[in-house]
């Protein structure tokens, strides 16, 4: 046990490193890379807490789209940050807010510390109701099935958050292409990437959401993993986004959360309640909802990270 | 299916379906939503997503009108568990008195404001989406989708999801112009709500940390089954209760809401003002109320009540200070949220009478201030300015808009017979009651101020000297000015529904006689010693002000400052208070400032908690 | 042979967060990214080695994932700065300018 | 000490760290950064409870390592972090772009939005 | 034979780590971006190509060890990609790399 | 892109192989559950899980396709087997290389660039070059110069660096049969 000790507090004490690192650093720039160093950290950090979907999670979204969106990000903004980090409040007002937030995070730790010593859980109860959804990952059941209402709302949440990502867009380029992606020039060794990559990743994301029901796994992580894989040959510049106000990408966005309530409607009248599934067909009803909320998430994913329209040219171009 | 089985279903057939109901309101906004999209297009001269938009609302308020009357009818809040899973494992629905009147409330204002901004946000001729129309009219269901979630919502964490819903549909209307000010207050608003946002869920985590569910009725029985309160729960509810504050905008955590209110569009500030803060509010009531019945300690209702005291003294008394009509409605709300909060301190011996008020004052200020804020975006669109000093001779031009103003003006001042009255009148008395005089006197006080920056207001409207051509640059809609009136209205009359119906409220929750309470406020509202009583003091405040006011000699332009100079002895004192209260607000707003008193909140609400555990 | 692979993991990870003093040693901003890379690699080998180790399989997943995601960060960052080069001169030496040596020397004294 | 106690002992730290950044960076996009680190501490939080919940099971042979329940709940949270960090940013990406600001201090209220201004918004790109 | 597989995990495991450690060494001691560089794709990928050697005997099945190579390939490919992309970035004239960039020039030690 | 018949064999055989390849990998992914399925005797599931591959496989087919359209010419499978072996010996040997100098504490590195003249045109042919010699010893590829000559930045200037990369280029040309000047 003592090695695994070693490896959790050695964890613990890079992510702690890192996120001083994020909040004490001069330049942005430091800390966003600081940050995607964190996010891999978090990765292993949750497989050593048996959350494997979790850390497939944070390593899809953490690792990649975080980073890629908040680096895009700084360097944006490089050229009008002058001198923000010395319009910190003053030494004394941040001697004071650092003291309370010492003493919020002594509180967290003695209630951390004092938690119930027989860990209640809803492990057992997970369990036994595992079995009429027909799947066999835990979490999926829990996510699809005995908490559905979150999942849907949750993929509605990625709705307006688009909304609000385009609604930044100047009028006249509204309904085109967006245009906050990165484009790095012309490099051979990135597009090989991108004609590369993407297949394998595209078997890697059908893989988690089909082994997603049995095993670590599902449409987050299959999702985020299309969507990267999608964002990479657009930068890569091998194909256009889409025009954003194309039908069919409209449709692609909102069908997944669509079906999902299609088919909670129909579990009124052929299971008795709303989001329920019917006896026997819950394990196909489920996969086929995470197949339609995959391709929806995933355009979802991307479009966020591919900003707001901005007509036939990027934004920050000089034309 | 829903939507066909409304549209054929006759509706008191609605109410048969039992807990089944909730689910069309929870599901009407998400449907709405997620069509939007792929509505593009002019229909009947305006845009086809507002026209859907409308007969969606319609829709949504009789699906409303049904849960309350099932709510009402059935005297038990409806139950219904999604996917027929029970708690903890699975998700609740629950409507008692409280969610079926918010989701009435909800369903009204943003009726009301469908309706208003079927003008402002149509598609153009020569379009078949513009920006700000799809933008607009996602989030206005958005917003709808988040707010019925939040009232019907039982489990922790889906309220969690529910408040990110509705922050996500309201941030990006207050950048809607796309102005650099605008963009910072909606930044600046999305980050403070965030904030509170992951201080809830902490709140949430910690809760399933003891006890294993995030189910509302099952927490309640737990934690009620304590000897006392485990370390874990004190901090939940400390954390779970700073986040929703934060998100409340409730004094001195106001930072974000003036700008973001007053810089939206208007329907949009509207909606922010009259039902978004409130939603959070409403999660508040629900953890003290319903999860941890109870555990309202002394000093924590003292804390909050406080607070609350402060947010109607400093919001009005810097409303009075404003130049611009909006951001004075605005710093109004910060005001009118106090009066939300002071039913804590009144609470303990007097529930019936506080949680009565306070539901009174939610709808009230929802009516009164959706209408202002229309209003006031009829009256910025007509003078192409919303100046305070420049407002003279307007009321040539928007007479009903002028009207409706000045009617849902009258509530949040309180007299009767508005709902304001209601509030005020229960809210006193339960102080009295409860020899907690000093709210009582806030509570005058407040109702003082309000009405002396209204007559600041009117003041200007009826005496000003005309600076603007007399012609509206663009006449409001008539149906604009109509649904304006009907909110002010509503607020206003609030008073004469019949009492039964304020039965409602007490649905779901044992002890309380809300019909009574406000019965017994009722009585004898009009008669002529209690009429003279609550109006003289408002005469002498009107002619202080009018006092104050610079107009016989008002210098050409108008500067967009308010007054300073003036004859009178009030104006004197009115200065010297503005320039202490002035920076106050302004360093009160300043960002680390407001995460201090947040973090002085937190821990001082966590210490008093754990005093009475 | 767990508490091998254990040792291995840990040690591994180790050496990556000595990598991490290029973080805060920078000079450059491609020279901080270095190590963010090496933690991506490293964080590769040590999934690996906990996955065998824990006997879960699904581990070597994340792994996987990590491997496939590991370019993202510095296509990101190469685009990045080359945007802000676009901007023209005085934005482009900006980010430069932020990073150079004495301003670095002053942070780490 | 065990290992989820650890875990949440980081999680606190990374919550008052989070904290700090949020309120006392001026910089918008260092909030943001702090913003989500708020968030992975409060996750690390649930991560932990999970854990604590899992342990009774395994050692009952059911093979269940955590308690599923707060592993699918942190999912959600994470996806919606996600989202509201990209609304955040293009926000930010914006408000640098019309006004040249990057932080949150001192600001003035703005003037509500009218008519004519509005038909007057920068609307090209500069 | 199970002896000399576990044998064969502990050596080349062993050995990859070292090749980490290596990476690191140089990481830290190079004396610029672009040596840095070398160091980083290269002793990093034959520490996890170990690493992975090492694992092949310690699982079950052929599909797994396959697995695991796919794994140290996808690796190899990002690591080449990172490599020359951040190589081409560092290559744009930035204070700290203008001595190197004439062939022979360079040797610049710290 | 393949107009006409002639054309269309190439990329019939390409879509083939690499649909072969594709399928392989979804194997190795799924491979542990598969395996479960089988000895439970679940052949439903098993069944269901070779379909969703196919699929997979054809998505990423196709995908491919679309991004990397397939060169003419035929791979040369034993060209490719030597240029694998020289790969894997090649890396070992950079990593041993890079490792001695970072442990050596006189730090012998002479750094510095190097413009190679290389007959591959530009595109894929060429970034495979590139990726392929940026984990060989001592080189890393960092760009093109005016002359349309790839620039590699090297570890150690003394070492015979322009033959080493002359025999990559030779190996990496063999596999793919008088196909790389039509690289696109």
């Amino acid at each position: 046990m003592t090695n695994a000790l070693i490896v959790d507090a050695a964890l613990a004490l890079l992510v702690l490193g890192l996120a001083l690192w994020v909040i004490a650093t001069r330049a942005a720039y430091r800390a966003v890379v600081g940050f995607v160093a964190y996010g891999l950290l978090m990765a292993i950090i949750w497989v050593r807490l048996a959350a494997v979907d979790v850390a497939m999670t944070e390593a899809a979204l953490g690792t990649g789209l975080t980073g890629l969106l908040l680096l895009g990000a700084a360097a944006r903004l490089a050229p009008y940050e002058t001198a923000e980090f010395d319009r910190r409040p003053g030494r004394g007002l941040r001697v004071l807010i650092g003291l309370l937030c010492a003493a919020v995070t002594l509180g967290l730790a003695a209630v951390v510390l004092l938690l119930p010593a027989p860990a209640p859980s809803l492990a057992s109860l997970v369990a036994d109701n595992l079995p009429p959804t027909g799947v066999g990952n835990p979490v999926t059941g829990v996510l699809l099935a005995h908490r559905a209402i979150d999942t849907l709302l949750e993929s509605v949440v990625l709705l307006p958050a688009l909304i609000g990502v385009w609604s930044v867009a100047a009028n006249p380029a509204w309904g085109g292409r967006p245009g906050s992606l990165p484009r790095p020039p012309a490099s051979s060794a990135l597009t090989l990437l991108a004609q590369v990559l993407p297949p394998f990743g595209i078997l890697v994301g059908i893989h988690l959401v089909w082994n997603g029901a049995d095993d670590p796994g599902g449409k987050f992580q299959g999702a985020t993993v299309l969507a990267a894989m999608w964002i990479l040959v657009l930068i890569a510049g091998l194909r256009e986004a889409p025009a954003l106000r194309e039908r069919r990408l409209r449709v692609l966005l909102v069908v997944g959360a669509l079906v999902f309530i299609g088919i909670g409607a129909s579990g009124i009248w052929l299971a008795g309640a709303f989001l329920a599934y019917p006896e026997g067909y819950a394990k196909p009803l489920i996969l086929a909802i995470e197949a339609v909320l995959t391709l929806s998430i995933a355009a979802t994913l991307g479009l966020l990270l591919a900003g707001p329209p901005a007509g036939d040219r990027p934004i920050g171009t000089t034309s | 299916m829903d939507l066909a089985a409304l549209l054929v279903t006759p509706f008191a057939r609605l109410t048969e379906l039992g807990g089944l109901l909730l689910v069309i309101p929870l599901m009407l906004p998400v449907v709405g939503l997620l069509l939007a999209p792929l509505l593009r297009g002019r229909w009947l001269g305006g845009g086809l997503l507002g026209r859907f938009t409308l007969l969606l609302l319609l829709l949504g308020l009789v699906a409303a009108l049904a849960v309350a009357t099932a709510v009402l009818t059935g005297d038990e809040a409806l139950k219904y568990y999604l996917g027929g899973w029970l708690p903890p494992l699975g998700v609740a629905l629950k409507a008692d008195g409280l969610s079926a009147i918010m989701l009435l409330l909800s369903a009204v204002v943003i009726l009301a404001v469908g309706v208003y901004a079927q003008r402002e946000f149509q598609v153009p001729p020569d379009a078949s989406e513009t920006r700000a129309s799809l933008v607009f009219w996602m989030l206005l269901m958005g917003v709808w989708a988040g707010l019925n979630a939040a009232f019907l919502g039982q489990d922790l964490f889906t309220l969690f999801v529910a408040l990110e819903l509705l922050t996500f549909s309201a941030v990006p209307l207050v950048a809607l112009d796309g102005r650099a000010e605008t963009l910072a207050a909606a930044l600046r608003y999305l980050l403070f709500a965030l904030l509170g946002s992951v201080l809830y869920l902490l709140g949430a985590v910690l809760f399933y940390g003891t006890y294993a569910t995030l189910d509302i009725t099952l927490l309640a029985e737990r934690i009620s089954g304590e000897p006392a309160l485990p370390p874990a729960v004190i901090a939940a509810a400390a954390l779970m209760t700073v986040g929703l504050l934060a998100k409340t905008a409730l004094f001195p955590l106001h930072l974000w809401l003036p700008p973001a209110h007053a810089g939206a569009p208007p329907p949009a500030s509207a909606i922010l003002s009259a039902l978004v803060v409130k939603a959070s509010f409403f999660l508040i009531l629900r953890l003290w109320f319903d999860v941890m019945p109870g555990a309202l300690t002394p000093m924590t209702a003292q804390i909050l009540g406080g607070l609350g005291a402060g947010a109607i003294l400093f919001g009005n008394l810097v409303a009075l200070r404003q130049a611009r009509l909006k951001l004075l409605i605005a710093y109004s709300t910060v005001a009118q949220i106090g009066y939300l909060f002071l039913i804590f301190p009144l609470a303990a011996r007097a529930e019936s009478a506080a949680l009565t008020g306070g539901m009174l004052q939610v709808v009230a200020h929802a009516l009164a201030k959706a209408a202002m804020f229309m209003a006031a975006g009829l009256i910025a669109k007509a003078l192409g300015h919303d100046r305070v000093r420049d407002l003279g001779g307007c009321v040539r031009v928007l007479p009903l808009t002028l009207l409706a103003f000045g009617l849902a003006g009258l509530s949040l001042i309180g007299l009767q017979p508005s709902g304001g009255y209601l509030t005020k009148t229960l809210l006193t008395a339960a102080a009295d009651g409860t020899g907690q005089g000093w709210l009582g006197l806030v509570i005058q006080v407040g109702g003082l101020l309000t009405a002396a920056y209204l007559f600041w207001v009117f003041g200007h409207v009826l005496f000003g000297v005309p600076s603007t051509p007399a012609m509206p640059i663009k006449p409001p809609g008539r149906a604009q000015e109509l649904v304006v009136l009907a909110l002010a209205l509503g607020a206003l009359l609030l008073g004469l529904v019949p009492p039964a119906l304020f039965d409602l409220v007490e649905v779901g929750r044992a002890g309380l006689e809300a019909s009574a309470a406000v019965a017994t406020a009722m009585a004898g509202a009009f008669g002529w010693s209690k009429l003279w009583g609550d109006v003289w003091p408002l005469l002498v405040v009107g002619l202080l002000v009018l006092g104050m006011l610079p107009w016989p000699d008002r210098p050409a332009g108008g500067s967009p400052r308010p007054a300073t100079t003036s004859l009178s002895v009030t104006g004197h004192w009115a200065a010297d208070l503005g320039t202490l209260l002035e920076p106050a607000d302004r360093g009160l707003r300043q960002w680390p400032v407001a995460g201090l008193s947040l973090l002085i909140l937190l821990l001082a609400l966590a210490a008093a908690i754990s005093t009475g555990a | 042979m767990p508490e091998f692979l254990l040792g291995a993991a840990a040690f591994v990870l180790g050496t990556v967060a000595l990598g991490l003093m290029r973080l805060l040693r920078g000079p450059g901003h491609a020279d901080r990214m270095l190590s963010a890379q090496l933690l991506g690699t490293g964080g590769v080998g040590a999934l690996l080695l906990l996955g065998v180790a824990t006997g879960v399989g699904a581990i070597a997943e994340v792994a996987l994932l990590l491997a496939l995601l590991a370019a993202f960060a510095s296509v990101a960052f190469v685009s990045g700065i080359q945007r802000s080069d676009g901007r023209g001169p005085p934005s482009a030496t900006a980010p430069a300018a932020a990073d150079s040596p004495g301003e670095h020397r002053r942070e780490t004294a | 000490m065990n290992d989820p106690t650890l875990f949440g002992l980081c999680g606190a730290a990374l919550v008052g760290l989070g904290l700090y950044g949020l309120l006392c960076q001026p910089g918008a996009l260092r909030k943001i950064l702090a913003f989500n680190l708020i968030g992975s501490g409060v996750f690390l939080l649930f991560g932990v409870i999970a854990l604590r919940g899992g342990g009774v099971l395994a050692a009952a042979g059911r093979g269940i390592d955590g308690d599923p329940v707060p592993q699918a709940l942190i999912i959600t949270g994470l996806v919606v972090a996600f989202a509201a960090t990209s609304i955040a940013v293009a926000l930010l990406l914006r408000l640098a772009e019309t006004s040249g600001r990057t932080t949150l201090e001192n600001e003035a209220p703005p003037a509500p939005s009218l008519p004519g201004e509005r038909a007057s918004r920068p609307d090209g790109e500069s | 034979m199970r002896l000399a597989l576990d044998i064969l995990t502990i050596v080349a495991v062993s050995l990859g780590a070292i090749f980490f450690l290596a990476g690191t060494v140089g990481l830290l001691r190079f004396p610029d971006t672009l040596t840095r560089l070398h160091a980083l794709t290269k002793a990093d990928n034959l520490g996890l190509g170990l690493v992975v050697l090492g694992l092949l005997p310690q699982v079950s099945g052929p599909l797994s060890a396959l697995a695991l190579l796919a794994v140290w390939l996808l690796a190899l490919l990002s690591g080449s990609t990172v490599g020359q992309l951040l190589a081409g970035k560092a290559a744009v004239p930035d204070p700290d790399r203008a001595p190197t960039l004439t062939p022979g020039a360079g040797a610049s030690h710290d | 892109m393949a107009s006409s018949k002639a054309a269309a064999m190439p990329l019939i055989r390409a879509a083939l192989a690499r649909g072969v390849g594709f399928l392989g990998f979804w194997l190795l992914l799924a491979g542990p559950s598969l395996g479960q399925s089988t000895a439970t005797g679940v052949t439903t599931d098993l069944a269901a899980g070779l379909a969703v591959g196919l699929l997979a496989a054809v998505v990423a087919t196709w995908v491919s396709l679309r991004l990397l359209p397939p060169a003419p010419g035929r791979l040369r499978l034993t060209a490719l087997a030597r240029l694998a072996r020289h790969f894997l010996w090649q890396s070992i040997v950079a990593g041993f290389d890079v490792a001695r100098r970072a442990f050596d504490p006189r730090l012998p590195l002479k750094p510095g660039d190097l413009a190679f003249p290389t007959r591959f045109p530009p595109g894929t042919g060429r970034a495979a070059f590139g990726a392929i010699t940026s984990l060989m010893p001592g080189t890393l590829p960092v760009g093109t110069d005016d002359h349309d000559r790839l620039v590699f930045h090297c570890l150690d200037l003394d070492q015979p660096i322009t033959a080493g990369l002359a025999r990559d280029e030779a190996l990496v040309m063999g596999v793919r049969r008088n196909g790389s000047d039509r690289d696109a």
